[in-house]
């Protein structure tokens, strides 16, 4: 079980204005500088600045109502979708090792969200076939070639290790998969537009035991085409996936570590400070 | 196989039944009456509407052009005698029929032409198992003006009158005002009707109803009332012994021609001149 | 007291369920009685070979088959110009209205949908009147008629599409919208075609209404006799109105017969419609449900 | 993709713009062309004189009292009957029966009104002509019963989902105390359907107000304002139908978009304080939640 050790705490600021890295070398993916949020007049996130690295999976816990889940959506934008919310506060990704400020007016939201991918809580395919749930994020995105779709499709799944299961049954309602089989293909279905970042709002949190951990599996062997960001309130599967860690309490970072496991891979463990 | 032979088979038969279909469409053609030969090679629409006791004559006289000559369309609408003058005159119909002379200043403004090609009278009808079916003119302003409200104070059952009446527009209700009720004024308790047709049904069908039509639309489903000793008929009103009797016009705007033209003819030939008696009315000579 | 008072409200209620079946009941009774005997070949193509009606080669006259194409020309010119117009507002009400702006135009849709429909009539036919005085050839028609059915039946069209929209789960947005698309991706891949069968409940009930009403086209051009129309601006027959008309007009209980057989066939047209519309938005209602 | 959003967006507005439009415009148009009623005469005259165009009145005070009255009975019966319907089917009825019976009132909002005008003719009138003394069978009272007939079935289905919409935690705490059916009735599911109750009666007067064919084929169409339920009427629908198939030039065809004004102007009123209560009860119900 405990194939990872206690994480150290590197840093914990009660904090303001406080921005981390990890490694100075390290290769970022995500940061945020002075991230706050408020939903009507409460606020959800008080000026978060942190930073995630590459190829990475990266893991936010932290107990329920912390705004785990709304840190998770001003990366996609997402939570312009919903009424009532405030955002102030920089967001940036790094495509190809170029900062992009993904709130700039020439950022186009479609576009963003093609490079963000997303896969929520409850496994959410469309009403509609299994295929038809894969090809459509390509279908809006103007792709039209049946044979490319086609290829595309047997790419994702072999991927999300879903295509020996359902490649007899494309054409049927996607609803009649089972929970961790529709969250495999709700994955998979964000991967198909080869994003750069998936964001994953716990996704296991609504599965068995026993599909929570091939989700987990799944997760490692996609490192290699994105980097992730997932939100969970499980504490062992952090432990279990996590490369690094941020803990939000309250709306506040809380503790922000390394786990071992990318202390070896990455050389360094040590967190930095900037005012 | 056997299934697949039953498949042709009902298949086959449908065939069948189609080309039976297609050969009954096309080879049964009908037989043209002779008189509504001026029409052939004519094509378009004509419109006809106003008068309603002009209706089951027009209907009929449609009917007969129409299926002998599928490119002609005649629509038939009513609306009273007021609305056909009206109509005709603004050029939303080509023939606007009423029961009435047009007023000299309808005649002037719009330009009419007239075709007076029946003569018809207007009666008095009650249900036909009323009592009362005998009236003088004063007793008849009685009951239209609401003076007298029951059939008991007639000779009859003691039931409440049914006032019918038509429409301000109406050119029936123009003639049985001046004619018959002497410019009385009716009760405005009176039931409203829009047509001769209406008025008809309405009194066959409330034995309690008294009510006036043209005599085209006298029938055995009601009883008509003898105006004065005058019994309402064909004769009476030709030897002009009934009082209450009027025209049917058909009136164009400016001079006719074409389809109109051929329509308005076929009123004046001889197969025209019999519909109109077939339908209870006195043909009028040109 | 309790007792009596339970009494009461029992027998009263159960005299108002009795009260209303029975009337409903009498009413179909009676048509199926009167109108069942006059449901052939006759009532629909009168002395016409039906081949001949068919192809247009004779008209008819003594039977219902103008009467009743007039009015699926009537549904079809009515929903052909509504259907747009009512998807387009819908879809508009639905997806991009501001707050202010979809009270407002929801307030003027409601107004429409109260709108007495012999209002609409008197609409049509003063249109005509004025369209009238500058095209002389302007006059009432099969589609003035149409365009006013048109008129009357967009509420139902807009609120159909608006709710059939609005009731989608608020997932499916943000599913979409996750996957990159924009609003108008959204609506085409994604909304619209999940809230097809709500919106086509809507279409039935559209249609329903086009074919049951008479007080529009009373006003704007139907008459007694006109045949099969050629042209959209002719005059034309229709069902409602040959009910009424023999109501009061006829003239034998031959055409009295006719009037009971088109009166039960309208009644049955409706009916099936109408239950066909509920059936459809249960199916949604289920499938929304299950989701 | 890019073009359709531009597209987009544009044509529904404008589909929008075009369908309120219309709707203003039909107002305008009636106010146009009725608009020598309001300079020649005044308007009180309108409103408040006999309708005799034989003497050059042209009031249509009768017409106004004869569909307020027709309207009126035919609430006075449709409400009761509405009312005891939707309790028996939401509360009373077995199953079986109460889906039975929900079913048939679906159906019945489909019966076309020129048919209950049509059965109304040959089946109604001659009923209530030989039941009463006096009067025709052409009256207020057939006219009244086919219209409340007409829009019962609206009614009943909006109480019936003012019912179902009452929240189950109030009746359940009501069983919980070992409240009755009728107390369940008479203290929870009455007053929590209160606006639904007045939400399903105005749509109903809305409904009774607009309809022409039951009137005009069934209520006689007599010009004088009526005195008892067995005297004919004309109603202000009736009237437009009827003087519509008159000359266009006279003054009594001016009478008509008075007409039209008038109902126009009721159903908007009606939509209104429809509004209104929507509003005022969607706000009570954010109150207490927060």
């Amino acid at each position: 079980m405990s194939k990872f050790l206690l994480s150290h705490p590197v840093t914990f600021y009660e904090g303001i204005n406080a921005c981390f890295i990890i490694d100075l070398d390290m290769k970022k993916i995500i940061e945020t500088e002075n991230l706050s949020f408020y939903y009507g007049k409460r606020q959800i996130l008080d000026h978060i600045s942190v930073g995630f690295r590459e190829h990475a999976i990266s893991a936010i816990t932290g107990p329920s109502g912390s705004g785990k889940s709304t840190f998770l959506m001003t990366i996609n934008r997402l939570w312009e979708e919903l009424n009532g919310a405030k955002m102030s506060g920089r967001v940036s990704i790094f495509l190809d090792h170029e900062k992009l400020d993904i709130y700039d007016r020439g950022v186009s939201l479609s576009w963003l969200r093609r490079k963000v991918g997303m896969v929520f809580q409850i496994p959410n395919p469309l009403p509609m076939s299994i295929y038809k749930n894969l090809v459509l994020p390509l279908q809006m995105a103007g792709f039209k070639k049946k044979e490319y779709l086609r290829s595309k499709v047997e790419t994702v799944l072999k991927q999300a290790f879903l295509w020996s299961e359902v490649k007899d049954r494309l054409p049927d309602d996607a609803r009649t998969l089972s929970g961790g089989q529709q969250q495999r293909l709700c994955i998979a279905r964000a991967m198909i537009l080869e994003p750069a970042i998936l964001l994953l709002d716990e996704p296991t949190s609504s599965l068995d035991e026993k599909a929570a951990r091939e989700i987990e599996t799944l997760l490692f062997s996609l490192k290699k085409h994105c980097s992730l960001l997932m939100v969970s309130h499980d504490q062992a599967q952090v432990k279990r996936v996590a490369d690094e860690v941020l803990e939000l309490v309250d709306g506040r970072i809380s503790e922000l570590f390394t786990t071992p496991s990318s202390i070896r891979s990455t050389k360094s463990g040590i967190g930095h400070f900037r005012p | 196989m056997f299934r697949i032979a039953l498949k042709i088979e009902s298949g086959l038969r449908y065939v069948g039944w189609l080309v039976l279909l297609i050969c009954f469409a096309f080879f049964n053609s009908p037989v043209r009456a002779a008189a509504t030969d001026v029409f052939a090679g004519q094509v378009g629409s004509l419109r006809i509407s106003g008068g309603t006791a002009h209706i089951p004559v027009m209907k009929e006289v449609a009917k007969l052009i129409m299926e002998a000559h599928p490119d002609i369309r005649i629509s038939v609408a009513g609306g009273g005698s007021g609305l056909g003058i009206k109509q005709v005159g603004e050029g939303l119909v080509d023939i606007g029929n009423s029961g009435r002379k047009p007023t000299d200043n309808e005649m002037q403004k719009y330009g009419l032409v007239l075709h007076r090609w029946a003569l018809d009278g207007v009666a008095v009808i009650v249900h036909r198992d009323n009592r009362v079916q005998v009236l003088t003119r004063s007793r008849l302003q009685d009951i239209y003006s609401g003076r007298l409200r029951n059939w008991r104070d007639l000779g009859g059952v003691d039931k409440e009158i049914t006032v019918f009446t038509r429409d301000q527009g109406s050119g029936t209700r123009k003639v049985f005002w001046k004619k018959a009720l002497r410019k009385e004024v009716t009760t405005n308790k009176a039931l409203v009707v829009a047509s001769n047709g209406a008025m008809k049904s309405g009194v066959a069908h409330n034995p309690y109803a008294i009510g006036y039509v043209s005599i085209g639309f006298l029938d055995k489903s009601l009883a008509a009332v003898a105006l004065d000793g005058v019994m309402p008929s064909l004769e009476t009103v030709q030897n002009g012994e009934y009082p209450v009797v009027r025209g049917l016009y058909s009136n164009t705007k400016g001079e006719v021609q074409g389809l109109t033209k051929s329509f308005i003819d076929f009123l004046f030939s001889p197969s025209g001149r019999k519909i109109i008696s077939d339908k209870g009315l006195i043909p009028a000579a040109r | 007291m309790t007792r009596l008072f339970d009494l009461l409200l029992y027998a009263f209620t159960w005299l108002c369920g009795l009260i209303l079946v029975g009337a409903f009941g009498t009413l179909v009774v009676f048509l199926l009685i009167n109108g069942l005997l006059a449901l052939d070949f006759e009532l629909i193509f009168g002395s016409t070979a039906i081949g001949d009606a068919l192809f247009l080669k004779r008209v008819v006259i003594d039977g219902l088959l103008p009467a009743i194409v007039g009015t699926c020309l009537l549904i079809i010119i009515a929903l052909g110009t509504a259907l747009p117009l009512g998807l387009g507002a819908g879809i508009y009400l639905a997806e991009y209205a501001g707050k202010i702006s979809k009270s407002f135009f929801s307030l003027i849709f409601d107004l429409l949908a109260g709108v007495p429909s012999i209002v609409i009539g008197l609409f049509g036919f003063s249109l005509t009147l004025y369209l009238h005085k500058h095209f002389t050839s302007i006059m009432p028609c099969l589609l003035i008629s149409g365009l006013a059915l048109g008129l009357l039946v967009l509420p139902y069209l807009i609120r159909s599409t608006q709710t059939a929209l609005e009731e989608l789960p608020t997932t499916l947005r943000l599913t979409a919208a996750a996957l990159g698309a924009d609003q108008a991706a959204t609506l085409r891949f994604v909304l619209l075609p999940q809230a097809v069968s709500g919106i086509f409940s809507g279409i039935i009930l559209a249609i329903g209404r086009a074919a049951e009403d008479t007080a529009v086209i009373m006003l704007t051009g139907v008459v007694a006799t006109a045949g099969i129309p050629r042209s959209l601006f002719s005059n034309y027959e229709a069902l409602p109105f040959y009910i009424y008309y023999t109501a009061s007009q006829f003239r034998n209980q031959q055409e009295l017969q006719r009037g009971f057989g088109a009166a039960l066939i309208l009644l049955i047209l409706c009916a099936l419609l109408f239950t066909l519309a509920g059936l459809v938005r249960k199916k949604v209602s289920k499938r929304l449900m299950a989701k | 993709m890019k073009r359709s959003v531009r597209v987009g967006r544009p044509l529904v507005l404008a589909a929008t713009a075009v369908g309120s439009l219309l709707t203003l415009a039909i107002f305008a148009f009636m106010m146009m062309l009725g608009r020598p009623l309001f300079s020649d005469h005044s308007l009180n005259l309108l409103l408040t004189q006999a309708w005799a165009p034989d003497r050059g009145l042209y009031g249509i005070f009768p017409f106004i009292c004869g569909t307020l009255s027709l309207v009126g009975l035919s609430l006075l019966i449709a409400f009761p009957l509405s009312l005891g319907n939707a309790i028996l089917i939401h509360l009373l009825a077995p199953r079986r029966l109460a889906r039975f019976l929900h079913q048939t009132i679906k159906l019945m909002t489909g019966v076309p009104t020129v048919v209950y005008g049509f059965v109304g003719i040959f089946f109604l009138v001659p009923l209530i002509r030989e039941w009463f003394f006096r009067g025709s069978g052409m009256c207020i009272l057939s006219a009244s019963l086919l219209l409340a007939m007409l829009i019962s079935p609206t009614m009943i289905l909006v109480f019936l989902e003012s019912f179902a919409a009452i929240p189950t935690a109030h009746i359940r705490a009501l069983e919980a105390l070992g409240g009755t059916r009728r107390q369940k009735l008479v203290h929870v599911i009455l007053p929590g359907a209160k606006t639904g109750i007045i939400t399903g009666l105005l749509l109903a007067l809305g409904r009774a107000l607009g309809d022409t064919m039951i009137a005009l084929m069934v209520a006689g169409n007599a010009t004088a304002a009526p005195e008892s339920v067995l005297d004919s009427v004309r109603t202000l629908t009736a009237h437009i139908a009827l003087v519509m198939a008159a000359d266009f030039d006279s003054m009594e065809f001016k009478t008509i978009f008075a007409c039209g004004i008038i109902l126009y102007l009721w159903t908007a009123l009606l939509t209104l304080s429809l509004r209104y209560i929507h509003y005022n009860s969607t706000k009570l119900s954010h109150d207490q939640t927060f």
